[in-house]
């Protein structure tokens, strides 16, 4: 990540938002996003992650992909905690729609500087409704 | 208006390079700034100076290459995408000891940091993907 | 907030997804294989009188439309066309962009 | 086409089907289709070529590329008689779905050596389950 | 005839044009993201059963539901899993082949 | 038995031949014989010897390269395809007048006869793709 060195916010703080839409391993997408998140971190802006779609197979529980030869990247979620990147989205239809629930999701958490570092999570389940307010108020919204 | 571009696929299978391309021209047409170019995932493809497409066919690297030098267009590929497909530039193959490389004129290569600079410094940031 | 569809709504679930989660009153303009949904008399020409409804605006790249053979007397009623110049001018006039790859 | 030449077919005649499901010019698979089915018509093989979903597109009348810079490549669908390629199917529903009648599609024609050179249509309107049974007796099925 | 769909029916038509054109008897192996069709639990587990009634066999690629952490458990009843080996047999057990790209 | 295989996209940005290259060898494991592997439209991606992956990634150019020697296997790339994308051996590059070439070690460059003729020839041809 030494591109972070350069900074180049200028102080400017926008408001960015990363929209997955894309199943894992199918395609590169859920990847190379991944990869602009945890860069994108080290640039002072405000962050949100949207899980949605079949985005929400990137979250999944107990990926395995011994067998298909490709890297499980699914633990590198983890660190985005680890940024203070804590706007985490589900959209819950299309979890729903999917059979799936939040505890089929891996868990994500931070840690709350502001709170005695307590534990918390990053994941939060946003209806339809919600999930379009917030998107209505990003100034970059990028999709993958 | 300050504007950037991120283009994620490669010439001819998908239209985003063509509709990026015709985009950034109507935007220069308009007074407009074009800030950046940034191109990830297989949109690093657009950068290759091998191309020989049929002549009765556009060579999208080349109509970039030669808006970059009529307008100085920065125009990026994003160095992983860009190791993972085979696109170089000679310090690239030089360091990962290839004996060829193939990247086009007006193109650089350089880290992801540069399309989140660029949705920063830009008034829009605009996606030409699949 | 301008939305950018670029796939077909018979074969993807992008334009499906976009009027989903498009904030009332928003643009949406169809480009590339996009265009088919524009045309007016498919199921997607009533959901686009739907989005009207709630004060969507919807907008055609005349150019991709007329690479594929879709005529402007075709397209659904209440639908503008733009060139690419009218492209950036919705790219400029909104805060916001957003693809729906 | 020089490498129609090599022939490779050894006396061997199988039926080949090229189904086309996507719009033109969004991606690149119509004309790298028709670029195929151009080769394979050197080859002596029995031909299907059909157009089901998005691929309906393919053969609209008046498509106009100038605005995109792209080359229109649907003239060159005409060649396909002259090869004599003229089962090339239609499915209906896909068209019906669309809004689309055969008169929004260009003619493609083929003249049958057997009735004095007649000229013929070699668009056929098929619906589903005759399409299900074309595909059924296929050896290979390329898909696009 | 062995049919393959390598695409989520969220995101794609292509399962429902293999459903839609494959004889009844044919055989439709999932691959790549389209293993999520064989979820046990949303719509399309239905459109499985219909199509088992029809004397469509289904079967998913193991590694890749595997690798999208869907464990054989989920899958839904009827589907049977086959490794590479089971693909390559699937493939020279039926006379065509047929990949809904 | 006699298969040929069909792959359509490109190294990494679709599963496509990573799905090719399993289904490859498991069948060669089996005792079946690959006739031949034909790259098209963005499949051409993979015949590149330029890639340089991620260390714990895979290298899907050079897994097709060791399995083709391996095995003797015929991996062709389509020439049209392949020209339009930038993807040339020592001959074309300088047919095309081009200062480099990036062929892989294994790939050959040839025209679309050869797809047909793996059809005709083989008792199956299985298409990876998007």
């Amino acid at each position: 990540m030494d591109e972070a060195g350069n900074g180049g916010g200028n102080g400017v703080t926008k408001k960015f938002m990363y929209m997955n839409r894309k199943a894992p391993y199918g395609t590169v997408y859920a990847l190379e996003s991944l990869e602009v998140v945890l860069i994108a971190a080290a640039f002072e802006q405000d962050i949100s992650v949207v899980f949605a779609d079949d985005g929400v197979y990137q979250l999944m529980k107990g990926q395995d992909t011994e067998g298909i030869g490709m890297k499980n990247f699914s633990p590198a979620y983890a660190a985005l905690g680890d940024y203070d990147i804590n706007k985490i989205y589900i959209e819950r239809e299309s979890l729903e729609e999917r059979g799936l629930s939040l505890d089929d999701l891996q868990a994500l958490t931070w840690e709350d500087e502001d709170d005695d570092w307590k534990e918390k999570s990053s994941l939060h389940l946003v209806g339809r409704d919600e999930l379009a307010a917030l998107i209505a108020e990003q100034d970059i919204v990028l999709s993958f | 208006m300050k504007l950037s571009l991120l283009v994620n696929e490669g010439p001819y299978t998908h239209q985003a390079s063509d509709s990026a391309y015709r985009f950034a021209r109507a935007a220069l047409d308009k007074g407009h700034e074009i800030y950046r170019v940034f191109f990830y995932h297989d949109g690093v493809n657009n950068g290759t100076r091998l191309a020989v497409p049929p002549q009765d066919d556009r060579n999208l690297s080349q109509l970039w290459s030669e808006l970059a030098a009529e307008h100085e267009l920065d125009l990026v590929l994003c160095v992983a995408a860009a190791q993972r497909r085979g696109l170089l530039d000679g310090d690239e193959a030089k360091r990962h000891g290839k004996d060829a490389d193939n990247i086009a004129p007006g193109f650089r290569i350089s880290g992801l940091g540069q399309l989140i600079e660029a949705g920063i410094q830009s008034d829009r940031l605009v996606t030409f993907g699949d | 907030m301008l939305h950018i569809v670029n796939k077909s709504p018979f074969e993807r679930n992008a334009l499906e997804s976009c009027l989903r989660l498009a904030a009332d009153g928003s643009a949406v303009l169809l480009i590339e294989d996009g265009v088919v949904a524009a045309a007016s008399n498919t199921r997607f020409g009533g959901m686009l009188a739907d989005g009207m409804k709630r004060d969507l605006k919807f907008f055609v790249l005349s150019h991709d439309a007329a690479a594929r053979g879709l005529a402007p007397e075709r397209l659904a009623p209440g639908v503008e066309t733009v060139d690419y110049g009218g492209f950036v001018d919705l790219v400029t006039s909104h805060d916001t962009v957003q693809s729906w790859l």
